[in-house]
């Protein structure tokens, strides 16, 4: 049981490079929630393992709080964040 | 004494003298300055420029939230933020940050607050090009 | 990380762009700048310029000391402090001090030490003049 | 037995106005101290009584220290000094 739409996931700096995109669409089933999320993509896109356990997960542009695993929702964005660097 | 927060991403180089312009005000003695520039070494390796990308959306809400918590904690006239996007070469400003105050502890300290903030959250990245090795995504220290 | 260090008292207009521009280093990632700016009101009063007078030769060795103490206690590159004496109209600057150094934390407190021992020490003075009230010296607090 | 040479008195800011003018020359005696200087100050220049209890004294460009009072010497420059306001 598919979302009707597809959920954009965006991938910066490392992560960026990881996967080859700035951006993917994915489908993912109703209940799914940014684990299940983050597990499908390590298996769509290996290179991603190595560093994930640098990065953070940003909800809709808010990151995802240590021990909270929210329910995707349709339209959401999901954006992998390695360790900042700015300024 | 609540002013306008300006909070600016581009591609472009940044005008460091009109932004600071822009936060003078008649009503404050003093202003504030913060510039980040590129350094031409890391670590005995010759840096030949810095790329930047960032999570553009999301770190405009970032910065406009911190905007918010540097007025809730001191007084202070206008904040500018600009941060540059792309290639940055030696020398040339990546972050100008500028805030205005009657008084000047106040700027001094949210300036000093800002750039420590922008610089642990905020959604940018930047990557070192060296001269001779591979280039680098860098990682600001905690 | 020695670098130069200036300090002018000058008649003239500050031009602070060109103040920054002298500060910034390939070897820098940080510029820390504060600038002291006529405010046009003073308890209620409006203010229509200040008026700055010096001791200029020993506000000058007593500058290039404090940039001195600046540089026992802080890495930093370049020092430079500039103060305006005589007329200086609402909204300009009459103090601008610009500091680089490697990494952000010693231009920014060098930057708040120097401000606060300059207005502490420093035999500058400067005179308010009023819209409609008679003109007064002021005086730094502690 | 007056030095043979004037020391200069630099006025400024409250001082400068009391006194009339930016600098004056005296000849004081052998042996002449910083407070003695000061006292024959207020009587040439009356208006300078009210300031100079908020004013300090500079000689050869620096601070007399609190509880220091130093024999003049042929060529100083001492300065009256009023509050500062630099900034």
């Amino acid at each position: 049981d598919e979302f009707p739409d597809s959920i954009s996931v965006l991938f910066f700096a490392k992560a960026r490079e990881a996967v080859g995109a700035a951006e993917r669409k994915v489908f993912v089933k109703r209940g799914c929630r940014v684990s299940d999320l983050v597990r499908d993509l390590i298996v769509d896109y290996p290179p991603l393992k190595a560093i994930l356990s640098c990065c953070v997960v940003a909800l809709n542009q808010e990151f995802v709080e240590e021990g909270k695993d929210p329910i995707l929702q349709p339209k959401d964005e999901i954006a992998i964040i390695p360790p900042v660097s700015g300024g | 004494m609540a002013g306008k927060t300006t909070v600016l991403l581009t591609n472009e180089f940044l005008e460091t003298k009109a932004l600071i312009d822009s936060a003078k005000d008649p009503e404050c003695g003093a202003v504030s300055v913060f510039l980040g520039t590129t350094r031409d070494n890391f670590d005995g390796k010759k840096v030949v420029r810095l790329e930047y990308e960032a999570y553009e959306a999301m770190a405009i809400r970032q910065i406009h939230k911190i905007c918010e918590r540097i007025r809730e904690r001191w007084s202070v006239r206008h904040i500018i933020v600009a941060h540059r996007l792309g290639n940055v070469p030696v020398c040339e400003e990546s972050v100008v940050i500028v805030i205005s105050s009657a008084h000047r502890k106040e700027s001094l300290e949210a300036v000093e607050y800002a750039i420590d903030t922008i610089k642990a959250i905020a959604t940018i990245w930047k990557k070192e090009v060296y001269e001779s090795d591979a280039p680098q995504w860098k990682q600001n220290a905690e």
